[in-house]
């Protein structure tokens, strides 16, 4: 306990040396985000600085292990950092699915080489990537995937298309779940690809969403050749892999039913309310859910670290999370009313309210659905039969 | 009156509804005057059709050249605006200015070129962000020989395309309902195209001067335009509810998951069907309110807060339900379910939303 | 119109002169139904006199055709007499399975000679019916009842067992379902019996709810002999009797959802609102709610004496009616506080609001539950595929 | 402190599981006591078997013979009572009675009874039908040597089996704790049985002369008593969601309708996955709130309001579900799901509903 209450003061010292003033602020909008990549685009040069300094540290990653690029911390010390970024609302300083998915899967199943190839630059957020996993008739039946890599001797040669994929037009390279064997039952035939999104035969094309925005793409592949070593696991055990990264997924995307104001929209909306009591009461309800999803996402890290955590926690979390989220947008919205419904003026900054409020509706599509997530509870917990 | 719709009504809806599905669909026009950016957000030609076929004039006064019908056969047609999300001045123009006009000198000006679809109005009632006509602040003074307007509104639907604007403002005696042309001196609209992609306006009045007769009624016949406009945006989202339901309980029937069509599964079955439950109960709402309202029955008041909040209430479920249930397609700007979301959101404040009128209904009910 | 003007006039005197004032007030509890039957029970004078006089009139079951004891009147005359009973609060004047169930099934399904002997005893209140429909094994999955009829030459011999037969120990017949083949597909083997509750070997167990009520019993039949004639409709094909019936209980299940405050509770609980802004919210949203279900109850029968009724109507009524009436009482519970937890005590009455509360739960359980509701729903209104 | 058990916290789970399981069951407990009338509503045996167990203890300070744990320990042992709707006075005597007497003179007389779980204490707050502390009118004005008390109380747990009760009062420097002797002169106690079969109290305070060490605390304690008891009743409504929700899947898994378990159907399934997934919130919540109160965190207040509002509410949802898959045994006096909704309602009324927190909670953050 003495090296942890050292270990925070240094780390507090050296953040309060460290992070800019500006990265101390609240990100006004999804564009504040750092992506790192191999072109990057920095805000400020204050963004630039800050995820290099943490990257430095290995602090973009503190519970990787510091020989691939991490911060090598133990699960209270990481804590403790994540506490005392908060103490002073620092921001996180590389947003990147590469941290948040790839990289626990390739801790878990990659080769010695493929850590030491891929993680130093996640960590030190050179390479950004992107997930291909749905395809037009594979959605919630991820399963039934169609993209097929064959065997060449040399090479996988890939076919097929995916949508969804998140930034795929931004991304540098992608994992990807392929059919590498067509004959055998669907989970059975599937592999975990990794390639560069460079590669001849790649091309993206954004999908236009209802919000106005896109951050997601169709994704075609036409005789993409990718290298043998770049699959991840067992060849035609894919589907074990993307299990297990899409339980990191849902963890995050369940994280974003939290928010900005930490389960207390009422204060937030403090004066829209008071000449609507039945808004108010939604909201006292809302914020007391709020504090208690929050209590359960605590929960829920302190047993994954503690390693305590039942495997279906994350599909909980996705599911509650990502309800939560959508019924906080439908409130700020009631409380916006004409105003929050303007779709172009500056006045509402090109309609943000009303555009986040829209993309609210796909948390609990993306990542798997809630009503897939239900049935793994039912499955998976309360082993119910037939689920 | 039996709660269905007699012959001649449900000829009437047979009408509307070919020539909705037809002239107004959603390529035609929503995404048509969308997708071009138009300053208006809806179509003039479809406008002089409407008057054409006849609904510009349902609730017209026979007297007036109008169809002299009722509030039933003016939601029989906004239903079918509601299904097609089609673009039109018709709740705004034909059911709550026409309300408004009745017996006033003001009505041989205007309802000619109502009837005709040529001309649009506007009303002019929040000044804030939600829907409180309670506490109406715009101020209309005495000066020389009418009145002179000073404040400001937002949320005036075609605002920015109308011929006149009526205006709810504060005077000496309470309440009143001001007729203003487009260009009076000291009027300024600034168009804002909402969510939906329909156009509502900001005005401020600084001093803007009207004649004595452009006050063309008080508090009552304020109330009664607002009763009109709201059972009308009751019946347009009814409507909504209704395109979004059908939309998605034909995807039901095609996608296939798991080796099935989604509709196979129960828990997808149970949804469909209690929204499907919650739509019924909110036409049957709507008609009761309406036919109440042509019945000029007491009961008409508390029913008109119970139509615009069950019919929201229900319309943001069938919108909710119906993105979800699309799954990931339903995100897409390709797909129209996402359009009915954005409908029902604006639709749902217009009048007021769902809270605003159970409370209503609450004080109503002397709680 | 004139003609029913002068009905309405007519109407009105009859009703100002032989309602008794008794019969005007609300009733306090169940109990104060009329029930009629061989050995009937009234709680006063008044009563026997508004049953007697309303009977003699054919107006307990005003649309029934004259010659069967009915008022002999059209949907339009029937409305009228609804309408002017609401007006002066007049009480039903009998509660009847025989009048809300049977009576339309055998107007429909009967023969003369059944429909002579059974209907007019019903409208007079003598014979009071109950339901065997339910069996331990066939809850939801009505039609694998088991309880079988054995055809003996000159009679039926009954064995078997029923749970959930309202008011069996108070009734003097029976409609049953009985299986009657025993080999056809389960649907295609059931019969529609009735039969005397006095014949020998028919014993009842009354059930002890969770209410402390027992309105309900466990109904044994042991080799219980059936004249040949009480067969209603072929045999064999008793389940469309049954479903026809169905349809009439899930309409006046679906009837409590309106209770006693016609769509206010608000204003009944006013006093209780004051300090509780949330319940407040809530029984404002429930009072929408009351009221729009009650346009629609209104919209169904209208439809439904004008032929143009869906079928499923009944399903949607019950469904939506039943979950009312449960929303209301737990607004009911939650306003009373523990006032209305109190069980036994005379200032509770008796523990009445706690009593009525949990008896509501049954609601959506009783006559098909929720979800056999919705399950028809989807079938036969969404067309859904095998729903 | 990491959100999850240590190892002698869920030894503590264990044993009091076991314990609870067997002595506290529903059988032997509350349908014992129920059916036979009795005007206590629980066993003194379980109560003295408490004490042997060291339950009776776990709140009290190490130097007056207790464990000196915390409310984590005390909620471990609350879940199970609630699991089992074991009845006990647990919940008033040896949680909100113990914080009451922390730190007093009185805790020397009192203390060493409830060790050994042979003194029962009352908890008179509410005066209404509804938990409402913030308007307590029992007045206790200053009489000779000590207080002389006034009023009336009700919703008193074990206030007709109680050898003392702490008394909520008005003085003239603010709301006061009173403990006052269950033969006090001027005290009439009136038992009343409530839905759940456990008994409350209504009481009359007929200037009822207490010495002035009878005041315990302030308003200060008062509060303390009430997150006490509300973070317990709490974690007792958390063990009757989870029994209710296993009672129902369990019978999920048994029952055949359709020639198919019903746990097959995924309308079902979904709903128990649901209930689940609440359940979980609720649990986590709670033991979030009792840290919090353990560590003497400020965030406890407004948590406290949280978990029973959260634990209500998923309590609640727990027992309507569980007897409407149930079906008709479900209500039945025979099968348990039955006592589970009787015990819900009780719990949710105790220390303030699901309404009142949210409400304080609001309040608390400014609107």
């Amino acid at each position: 306990m003495a090296d942890l209450e050292a270990f925070r003061a240094e780390t507090r010292d050296w953040l309060e040396a460290n992070c800019p003033a500006e990265m101390r602020e609240p990100m006004r909008s999804e564009d504040d985000a750092c992506w790192g990549g191999r072109n990057p685009v920095f805000k400020s040069e204050a963004q630039r600085l800050w995820m290099e300094r943490m990257a430095e540290r290995g602090w973009t990653v503190p519970d990787w292990p510091s020989e691939y690029g991490g911060g090598g911390l133990d699960p209270a010390q990481t804590k403790v950092l994540r506490q005392e970024m908060a103490r002073i609302n620092a921001r996180n300083p590389l947003y990147s699915f590469g941290i948040s998915m790839l990289g626990p899967a390739l801790l878990k199943y990659g080769t010695e080489a493929q850590k030491t190839r891929f993680l130093p630059e996640i960590a030190r957020g050179e390479i950004r990537w992107c997930q291909g996993y749905s395809e037009p008739n594979a959605g919630s039946d991820l399963a039934s995937l169609a993209t097929k890599a064959e065997d060449k001797g040399d090479h996988w040669l890939v076919n097929g298309q995916k949508v969804w994929t998140s930034y795929a037009d931004k991304a540098d390279w992608i994992f990807c779940l392929v059919r590498t064997d067509f004959d055998a039952p669907k989970h059975k035939g599937i592999s975990f690809l990794l390639f560069d999104m460079a590669s001849p035969g790649v091309s993206t094309k954004p999908i236009l969403l209802i919000s106005g925005y896109s951050p997601f793409c169709e994704t075609f592949f036409d005789d993409v050749q990718v290298p043998k070593d770049q699959v991840v696991g067992e060849v035609n055990k894919g589907w074990d892999v993307a299990k297990y990264l899409l339980g990191h997924e849902r963890e995050m995307i369940s994280g974003m039913g939290l928010g900005g104001t930490g389960g207390r929209l009422g204060a937030a909306l403090k004066d829209k309310l008071a000449d609507d009591p039945i808004l108010r009461a939604d909201v006292a309800r809302f914020d007391v859910d709020a504090m208690a999803f929050k209590a359960m996402s605590e929960k829920f890290i302190d047993e994954l670290k503690a390693g305590q955590a039942h495997p279906a926690q994350p599909s909980m979390m996705k599911y509650a999370g990502t309800e939560l989220n959508k019924a906080r947008h439908e409130l700020v919205m009631a409380a916006g009313g004409a105003d929050a419904l303007e779709w172009e003026s500056d006045r509402s900054r090109g309609g943000k309210a009303a555009r986040e409020w829209l993309r609210t509706k796909a948390n609990s599509i993306e990542g798997g659905t809630s009503e897939i997530q239900l049935g793994i509870i039912a499955k998976r917990i309360l082993d119910l039969p037939g689920a | 009156m039996p709660l269905y719709l007699t012959e001649d009504q449900a000829m009437l809806r047979d009408t509307a509804r070919d020539f909705m599905a037809s002239e107004g669909a959603i390529p035609t026009q929503l995404r048509k005057w969308r997708d071009m950016n138009c300053k208006d957000g809806f179509g003039h030609a479809l406008w002089r059709q409407f008057g054409e076929m006849g609904f510009t004039g349902i609730l017209v006064d026979e007297a007036d050249g109008g169809l002299g019908l009722g509030h039933v056969e003016a939601g029989i047609v906004l239903e079918e605006i509601g299904c097609n999300l089609t673009p039109s001045p018709f709740l705004i123009t034909a059911v709550a200015a026409v309300e408004a006009l009745k017996g006033t000198a003001q009505r041989e000006k205007w309802l000619p070129g109502i009837l005709k679809g040529e001309t649009v109005a506007a009303l002019a009632i929040d000044e804030g962000a939600k829907h409180r006509p309670e506490a109406i602040a715009v101020e209309a003074k005495r000066s020389g020989n009418g009145y002179s307007l000073s404040g400001a509104k937002q949320f005036v639907v075609q605002g920015a395309s109308a011929d006149f604007i009526l205006v709810a403002a504060r005077t000496e005696e309470g309440l009143g309902l001001f007729a203003v042309e487009k260009d009076a001196k000291g009027l300024e609209v600034e168009g804002v195209r909402m969510a939906d992609s329909s156009i509502g306006a900001r005005m401020t009045f600084a001093n803007v001067e009207v004649d004595v007769d452009a006050l063309i009624g008080g508090e009552e016949v304020l109330r009664r335009v607002l009763r009109a406009g709201r059972v009308g945006a009751a019946a347009e989202m009814v409507g909504v509810a209704s395109g979004a339901i059908g939309m998605t309980v034909d995807y039901l029937k095609q996608r296939k998951q798991f080796g099935r069509l989604i509709g196979e599964f129960q828990a997808l079955q149970f949804r469909a069907a209690h929204l499907y439950s919650e739509l019924e109960i909110a036409r049957a709402t709507t008609l009761k309110t309406q036919q109440l309202l042509d019945e000029g029955s007491a009961e008409a008041e508390a029913m008109v807060h119970v139509a615009k909040a069950k019919a929201g209430q229900v319309s943001t479920l069938a919108v909710q339900e119906g993105v979800q249930m699309h799954g990931g397609i339903g995100m897409t700007d390709e797909y129209d379910i996402g359009l009915y979301m954005k409908r029902d959101r604006v639709l749902n404040e217009l009048f007021g939303d769902a809270n605003y009128h159970a409370d209503q209904l609450a004080r109503l009910n002397g709680y």
